[in-house]
Parts: structure tokens; C-alpha cells; sequence
């Protein structure tokens, strides 16, 4: 994706449709699970590293690769941390008593 | 036309945190959803890393070492109680990535730099460096490290928005001219000090709902990076993350009956000291001998946990409360209100960690339909979410807020350690009614005092 | 990288369609939804007309105008009852349309067409030319211009299977050898040729179902050519359309409790003609006037339309008899079926259109609920989606699909003209059962002299 | 967007996202509606007039010509009679008796 740019209009359109779509999915969510969704959604914002590791591929200086590297690392504590809690909240949920999960 | 491998791999990798919303939406399948958004981001990251071959590749290794170190320590040792804490905290890590990574790009394209991109640059910029104080503040606050009061002072208005034309002067500034060296400085520390005292400025029963909303702008964030950067990965999961941040703060707005302007330009009024009508009354306290006898008559008994169970780590002892009362035959079920404790769904989380099943775990609204044949509630540190002038007392700042009606049961009994006010600072005149009995002390304590006497008896 | 105004517009008008489709979710908001998708076409059109400068302004012109002259008067004169048909033959054009411009388009491209581009092609013109087949076919049955039973043969399966397998080789013909001169030709009769069979070995009962998974292949068609010329709106509407007939054949046969791969590969089996136990016993037929006696006793009456009260045209007559009881008190609702009648939503138009307001169309579960307490059910019309076979007989190829269970009422008054089996073919246990009476003869008569009944007295 | 060709990794990516946003926005449309829906459907599937439109602005020979003119005038006769059926029937729904449409 990085050979060809993409026309300003396309990246909109697709904006637009993650838009609507992540408005109807987050909706449907059980209140239940409300926290748990924090954590996941905290842990997929860490996307981010992939602008990091972008911006680092071929930096012009010294401090560009200094703040790309801090991201990286402030980015992956995040994505680690972020998917492991939510498993770790997921797993306490349990339908019956002393049961195990589904 | 075909396109790269690569290419593939980033819409194979966006497909995968679609459905990890999707599955996300009911217990069932939650944990799928958590998989497929852990895939999604490794798809990501080395199809990125394929596609960028990178010139530092030793970098790139030290940085996710010291992330994954930092990482799972965080994840394996958080008590849940901490849990909205950590969630303002690495809204902090993940805003000042994404300001790092916007202000090298910035430094990476001098001194071309076309205006589109330079627009979406600075905003992100803003976005990011305000989020990153903002969440810090939030985290400080939530953590009790500073004070969950409001900092109010004269002028604050005007201070605000000056530094608010600042950060925008200077991003127009940039915008014209972006080799201008002074520009960019000046909007960052603007960013900083507004995020700073944005988030000072709000009350602390705010706190969540200002969480969710930078939860929602750390996505957007991402999402500009993708417009600047032309990476549809991250267009589509920074979206999708800022959908996410801004519906549960609508949802928590609604709950709260509050308007969803009120919290997000918050920083710019005090959240509205609790006032209402004053009350008064007698009030009946009790003791755990009492509470027993109460309770050993009841044949239906419903919990309704708040922050106090939170603070006081009290939710294994509930559950050991609950399951006696259930052996001897009585009706036990949980009523969570939607924002009890200090993030959504704190409850549930807590009680699943007690070992609760989550279908006793009943929503506000079910709840309520069952409380008039309810005996006896049991209120464990719960005040705002049970505060009867939210449906009585139309001068109450509560007033409209959805709650759990205890009152309508026939006896309540509340556990906290004193008559301070919860956290939107109102009295509760659910306190002096008649069919109201005080259990003063620590929610835990109290409880296993109870299940000590059932097991005695 | 700003890129045109003219791909601005096409966002513009996906975002319409998308909206168009959201606002249809409710009544309150679909007049909305309808104008949304219809300023989303007219951007489209316009915008292409701005960026693809046509050579043949008059023709495009003369055709827009022929396509007005004939749709205008369609749209008006149009029964309501006619509505299955017609949504047919419009999918009948539709695909046609479609089918010929990748046909066009095929031969525009010659003599140097990519492997993807011919693949997606290939694929887009099978769907479109079976469609526009098949769609034919299923408005002359529901027409009832030819038989609605399934054509079955000795060897079907072979002949059928025969058409596929030259469709595809001539299609894999094309994608090794665009310029062959025979396989687009072959292509073309063989998918004409498989829809024709396809839809003639599929029974009556399936059509609308049929006509839904036929909405869909339309969409697909339309988001194939998006891919093929690089247009996102054609990608983003298409496959909108193609999800909403893929979820509409779904929730159809959820409601038939059919398998949704039975009716998709219904080609290749024929619809399992009613069987089930034989049923027998006494019938008790009616007169007006003893009808007339027993709904003027009535306090609650449910009115249960099916696909006779769409044949006789009876849903003013429906109205006005609802009407009439409910001046004298009783309290009147419709209980409506998900696949009563011929398509879905079929009873709600019709009844909609004799005035009847909405919130007194109830669905099957609600309406269920409330039959123990009803005193009469007016049957009108409506034979499987009330026969309790579904629930009684498990050897009923009905078991198993949900009813309307208007068995379970005090008294039921099925209004039909015979004896004879409804779409399914399937004998009904209802009209044997001590509670039931027959009243013989056409619907709107039958309503019309009863109103007259009530008009005398 | 007919000056540059997009990847189809991104076309791809559109036409998932937008399969995603219509299997969910069609689950939630009143049974009420679902024949005005299918009817709306139909008319917005006739967007392929677009199509016929393009292939039609610069045509090789008579024939695409005279298919593609054939295509604008069914997809037109679709447009029209669709979104003006669907408008009679939603105009029938009624809320009370004898009211007018919201
Ligand atoms: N959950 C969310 O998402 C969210 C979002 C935004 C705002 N909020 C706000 O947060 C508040 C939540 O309401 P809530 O009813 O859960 O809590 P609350 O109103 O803050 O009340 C908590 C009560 O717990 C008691 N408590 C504290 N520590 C205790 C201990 N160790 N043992 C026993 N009791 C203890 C306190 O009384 P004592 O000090 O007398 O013990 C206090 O009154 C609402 O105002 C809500 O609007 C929540
Ligand atoms: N709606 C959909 O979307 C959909 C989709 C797929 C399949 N289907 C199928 O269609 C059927 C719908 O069930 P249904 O109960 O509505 O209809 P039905 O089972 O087809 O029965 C219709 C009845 O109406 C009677 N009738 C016909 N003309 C009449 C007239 N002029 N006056 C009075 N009665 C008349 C017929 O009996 P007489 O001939 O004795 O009068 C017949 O028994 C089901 O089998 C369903 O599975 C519907």
C-alpha cells in the first residue's frame, strides 16, 4: 500500500464505513462487557505502532528514530497489556456457579 | 492492480478487528473477540514490518522487549479494582505514541509538507498532546494520587481559551508556513497545558466519561496518522476504536441523565455542585446481629454493589453472603447499575471476579421491576446509583438519573462506613426512610461479620 | 492526492445509501431513508455524467426518458397486491441491465483483458443472465401466468449439473482465452439456460425466498462491475443490496423453519411436497349470521390475514369490520405472520394501505401471548402460517416453523373458499378442531356481508 | 476516480466493510418493512446504471452501444418505479386512525 497513494476521497469513503459500522457494532454490546471493551479497544488503538514503525523504516535523523522508538515501546505496553487484562477479565466470567468458561 | 502481499495482510488484519467488536458483544463469544483483535494487531505489525523493511531493526526489537516487559507485569499483577485507573494510564502511553510518532512525521517530511497533510498533522498533534496530560491528570485523579475536586479559579475561562487560540494560532501558523521552527513548540506545549487543565477542571464523578471520550480521540488520532501516513489499517482500527470511546461515553451520559455537552466541554464549568432540597430525618443503624436475623428471614434478597465495594475489595465476600443466603433457600441476584463504580461495567467485572455467574448479574431496569416483592436489599457501597431524589426531588442535581430503586423493596440495608455523600456529592434521603437500616463500617468487614454469623448459627 | 470533486460526490452518495438504509429501519424515519437513496442515485448518475464525458448524451437521454415512461406508470397503477411480481420483474430488468453492460463491457475491453478482471466478469455476467432468467420465471409464476409447481423430471439433477459445468468451462474458457470468439456466447445460453431451470424446479411456496436470494446475486452483480471499472459506489450500494437480500432470504427461512441451503440449492430438489398425518374429522361450516352472532358477542377479536385476503382484495372490507367492532367496544389487533401472504411485510402493506394503523399490526410472538385471553380469531385467508401441525405433527414437512396460534383463541372463524390446502400443499388440523368454524366462501364478501350484518342490527 | 486505479486490495477492503455495515443495518429494519425494503433495495441496486453510463461515454462499436443503452434504460425504469413504489407504500403506514403520515 505504501507504493501508490491512495486518492484522499477512497481513505474517506473508508473513514465513513468504519465510521457507521464501529457506531453500530460498539451499540450492540452488553453492558456486561463494557469494561472488558475498554480494555480491547484501548489495546486495538495501539494500531498506532504500525505509524511508528512506518515513521522508523527510514528516518531522516536522530531524534526522528528517537520518538518513533519511544512510541514503539509506549505502543506495545499498551497492545500487551491491553489484550492480556481483557483475557484476564474475559476468563472471570462465568455462566454457572464454580463452572468453568465456555 | 493486484497489489502487494502486504496489502492483503492489512485488509485481512482490518477485517480481523471488525469481527473482534463483533464478537466482544456477548460473553459467549468475547473471548474469540479478544483473539481476533490480538491477531489482528500481529498481522498488522509484521505485515508492516515487511512491508517498511526497517533500517533498525535492533531498535525496533529493544523497543517491544521493553514494552512486553513493562506490558505483562501491568496485565498479570492489576487488581481489578485498578482497573479504570490503568485504562487512563495507558490512554496516556497510547496518546503520547501517537503524538511522538505525528510530531516525527512532521520532522521526517520538512520542509515539503502539502497543506492537507500538514491540517490532519496538527490536529493529530493536538489531539494527541492533549490526550496524553488529559489522561495523565485522569489516572493522577482516579488513583487518589491528587484531588478528585475540580479546579476552579478565577478567570479560568479565559484562561482556557486563550491557551485553546494558542494551540490553534500556532497550528495555523504551521499550516502556512510549516518550516517555521517556533510553530511547532508553541503547539505542543499549548496541547500539554490544555489537555492539563481540561481534565483538572472536571469533577472527579466525570471522570469516566472524560476517560471514554480521550479513549475516543487517542482513536481518532490513529486514524488521522492513516490519512497522513495512506494506511487503511489504521484508518480503520483508529475509526473503530473512536467510535467505540464516543458511544460508551453517549451511553454513560444517558445513564448519568447528564447532556453529553455538559461533560465535554466540561473544562470550561464546574460540574454542578450537588445541591438539591437539604435533608433530614432520623436514621436507624444497626447491628450485624440485627442484619442477620433480617436477612435470615428473607426469602428474596437482591445486592446492589457500588464504588464502596470497589474500595473495599468486598466482592468475594459478597459472593460468600450470596451463596449462603442462597443455601438456605432464599432468591439471590445482583442489580448493577450501569454506572456504578467508577467505569461501565465495573461491577460486573468485579462480581465475575468473585466468582459470581454473570446471568444473577440483572440490569437496573429488570431489577427494578422485581423490587416491589423484593425483602430485603442489601446496598454494599453503593449512594448515587440508589439515591431516591433522582425520581423524588426535582432540585437534585440527580435528578432524571435512572436508579436502582431499593426504596420500593421492603427492607433496605446499607452498608458504608459513614453519612458522607457519594460522589456526585448529594445527599440521599434514602438514608432517613422508614424502611432504611444503616450498617455502619467497612462493606467487607460488615460482610464477613454476616457470613461469620450464618456460619455460627 | 485531493483527487476530484467527482469521486467527493461518489463518498456523498454512499454515505446516502448508507443512511438510506439505516433511516428504513424504522417507520417514523423511512420516508426519510427513500428520498436519502434516491439523492444518493441521483449524485451517482450525475456525478458519472460529470467525470465520464458520454459521447451519446442523446441517447443516454432518450433511454432516461423511456425508462421514466415506463416507471412512472408501474409505480402508480401498481395494486399493492401486485407487489411480489412486480418486485420480480424489476429484478428481472435489473439483472438483465446488469448483465449487458458487463457483456459491454467485456467486448470493450478486447482483446486485452487481465486473468482478475476477466474472472470477476465471467462471474458477474453467469450471475446476471441467471437472474434475469430466473427472475422472469418468478413473476409468471407468482403471476400465475404459468403453474407455480416445481418442474420435476427423470435426470434433473444431471441436466442441471450438465448447464453448471458448461457455464463454468466456458467461463474458465474466457479467463484462459479472452478472445476466443465462442465461449461468450456458450457462457451466455448456459446461464440463461440454468436460471430458467433453476426457478421452474423451485415450488411456488419458495418464490419469494427465491426472489430474495435473486435481490442479492443483483447487488453482487452490480458490486463486480464496481471492481471491474474502479468504481466505489457501484462496490459500496451493490454489496449493501446484496446483504440485504442475503438477510431477508435468512429471516424468511427462519420463519418457514427451513434449512436456508435447502432453498438455495432448491434447483437441484424439489420442495418436500406436503405429506404429514392424514387429518380427518368433522367439519362445522357457518353461516353469516351465526358469524355475525358470535363476533357481536365478542370482546377481543384478532384479525390472522394470509395470502387469501391479498387474492381477494380484501383488506378494506378487513378494516371496516375491525372498525365496526371496535365502536361497539371490543378490542381489535391484526396478528401478523412474518411470512404470511407472498412476500415479507406482505399483510403489513396491504393493511397499511386500507388505513389500518401500524401500531395495531402485531407480530406472531406478541400476538401469541394474548391468544389464551381472545375470544375470536377471524382467520382471513391465512391457512399454513395458522395450521398447528407446525407444533402437533411431527411428521408435517410444516413441523417445527412457527405459527400463529390462533387454535389456542376461544372461537375461530376461518374465512377460505374451500377445502384446499394452502401454498405448503399440506392438509390444516385447525379446520377440524371443536373451536373452529368454517365460513365458506370468497374473503371480501364474507367481510362485506358481515359489516352489512352489523350495518342492519 | 476513473483517473487512477485503485489496489484491489482496497476495493477489497470497501466492499468488506461495506458487507459488515448492510448485513447489519438490514437485521435491524422493522418487519414492518420489509417489502418497502425490498423495494428500496431494488431501486438502489439499479446503481448499475452507473456502470452503464461509463461504458457508454466512449463506446468501440455499435453494439456495446446500443447494450449499454438498453442497460440505461431498464436500470432507469427501475429507478424510477422502485423509489416511487417504495414512497406509495411507506405513505400508507399510518399511526392512528385516520392520521396523517408523521
Ligand atoms: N461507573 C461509571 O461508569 C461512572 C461514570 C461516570 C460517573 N460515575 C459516577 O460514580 C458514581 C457511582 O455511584 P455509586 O453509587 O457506585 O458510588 P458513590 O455514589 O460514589 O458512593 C460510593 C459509596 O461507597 C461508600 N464507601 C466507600 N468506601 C467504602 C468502604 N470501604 N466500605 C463501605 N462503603 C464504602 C461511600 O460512603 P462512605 O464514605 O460513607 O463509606 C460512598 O457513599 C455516580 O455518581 C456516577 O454518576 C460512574
Ligand atoms: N410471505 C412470505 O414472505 C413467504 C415467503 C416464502 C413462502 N411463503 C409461503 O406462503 C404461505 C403463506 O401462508 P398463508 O397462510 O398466508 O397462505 P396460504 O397457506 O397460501 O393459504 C392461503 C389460503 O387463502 C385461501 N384463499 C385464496 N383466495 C381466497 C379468497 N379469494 N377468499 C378467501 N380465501 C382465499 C386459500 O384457500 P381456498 O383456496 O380454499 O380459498 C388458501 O388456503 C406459507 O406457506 C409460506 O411459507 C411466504
Amino acid at each position: 500500500m505504501h507504493e501508490s497513494t491512495t486518492p484522499l476521497s477512497i481513505n474517506l469513503l473508508i473513514f465513513l464505513l468504519s465510521a457507521f459500522l464501529g457506531l453500530g457494532l460498539i451499540r450492540r454490546v452488553s453492558k456486561l462487557l463494557h469494561t472488558p471493551l475498554m480494555s480491547l479497544t484501548n489495546a486495538i488503538s495501539s494500531v498506532s505502532v504500525v505509524a511508528a514503525l512506518i515513521v522508523m523504516a527510514e528516518p531522516k535523523n536522530k531524534m526522528i528514530m528517537i520518538f518513533a522508538t519511544i512510541a514503539v515501546a509506549l505502543a506495545a505496553t499498551n497492545v500487551i497489556s491491553g489484550f492480556m487484562i481483557t483475557e484476564r477479565i474475559l476468563r472471570m466470567f462465568k455462566k454457572d456457579h464454580g463452572g468453568k468458561t465456555p | 492492480m493486484m497489489g502487494s502481499l502486504v496489502s492483503y495482510l492489512y485488509v485481512l488484519s482490518a477485517v480481523l478487528f471488525v469481527f473482534s467488536l463483533k464478537w466482544m458483544s456477548e460473553v459467549k463469544t468475547s473471548r474469540r473477540g479478544n483473539w481476533a483483535g490480538g491477531a489482528g494487531m500481529l498481522i498488522a505489525v509484521v505485515a508492516t514490518m515487511i512491508a517498511y523493511k526497517t533500517q533498525h531493526l535492533d531498535l525496533v526489537i529493544i523497543a517491544m522487549v521493553v514494552g512486553t516487559a513493562i506490558g505483562i507485569p501491568i496485565a498479570l499483577k492489576l487488581p481489578m479494582t485498578a482497573v479504570p485507573q490503568r485504562t487512563a494510564m495507558s490512554h496516556a502511553f497510547g496518546s503520547l505514541a501517537v503524538a511522538l510518532v505525528g510530531t516525527a512525521e512532521y520532522y521526517q517530511r520538512l520542509p515539503e509538507i502539502d497543506t492537507f497533510t500538514m491540517t490532519v498533522l496538527a490536529a493529530e498533534m493536538i489531539l494527541g498532546y492533549l490526550t496524553f496530560t488529559g489522561s495523565t491528570i485522569a489516572f493522577l485523579k482516579l488513583q487518589e494520587m491528587i484531588s478528585g475536586k475540580p479546579l476552579i479559579y478565577k478567570g479560568r475561562n479565559i484562561v482556557s481559551g486563550l491557551i485553546v487560540a494558542i494551540a490553534l494560532g500556532s497550528a495555523i501558523g504551521l499550516i502556512i508556513a510549516p518550516t517555521h521552527p517556533y510553530f511547532l513548540p508553541i503547539l505542543v506545549v499549548a496541547a500539554l497545558l490544555f489537555g492539563f487543565l481540561l481534565v483538572m477542571g472536571i469533577g472527579g464523578a466525570d471522570m469516566p466519561t472524560v476517560i471514554a471520550i480521550l479513549n475516543s480521540y487517542a482513536g481518532l488520532s490513529a486514524a488521522a496518522l492513516g490519512f497522513v501516513l495512506d494506511n487503511q489499517v489504521l484508518i480503520v482500527a483508529g475509526t473503530l476504536d473512536g467510535a467505540s470511546g464516543f458511544i460508551l461515553a453517549i451511553l454513560m451520559c444517558k445513564a448519568m441523565n447528564r447532556s453529553f455537552a455538559s461533560v465535554l466541554f466540561g473544562g470550561f464549568g464546574a460540574t454542578a455542585a450537588g445541591q438539591g432540597a437539604a435533608v433530614s430525618g432520623e436514621i436507624r443503624p444497626l447491628s450485624v446481629e440485627d442484619a442477620y436475623i433480617i436477612l435470615e428471614g428473607a426469602s428474596s434478597v437482591v445486592f446492589v454493589p457500588g464504588y464502596g465495594l470497589a474500595v473495599s475489595q468486598a466482592q468475594q465476600a459478597a459472593r460468600e453472603l450470596g451463596e449462603v443466603l442462597e443455601k438456605r433457600g432464599a432468591e439471590v441476584s445482583y442489580g448493577i447499575h450501569p454506572v456504578a463504580g467508577r467505569m461501565p461495567g465495573h461491577m460486573n467485572v468485579l462480581l465475575a471476579e468473585a466468582n459470581v455467574p454473570y446471568d444473577q448479574l440483572i440490569e437496573a431496569e429488570q431489577i427494578n421491576a422485581k423490587m416491589a416483592t423484593t425483602d430485603v436489599c442489601v446496598v454494599i457501597g453503593a449512594n448515587d446509583v440508589v439515591n431516591p431524589a433522582a425520581q423524588e426531588d426535582a432540585s437534585s442535581p440527580l435528578y432524571g438519573m435512572p436508579i436502582i430503586e431499593v426504596h420500593k423493596s421492603r427492607t433496605v440495608i446499607v452498608l458504608k462506613r459513614s453519612m458522607r455523600p457519594g460522589f456526585a456529592g448529594v445527599e440521599n434521603p434514602l438514608f432517613f426512610k422508614n424502611n432504611t437500616r444503616m450498617l455502619f463500617g467497612d462493606a467487607k468487614a460488615t460482610l464477613q461479620a454476616l457470613v461469620a454469623e450464618f456460619a455460627e448459627k
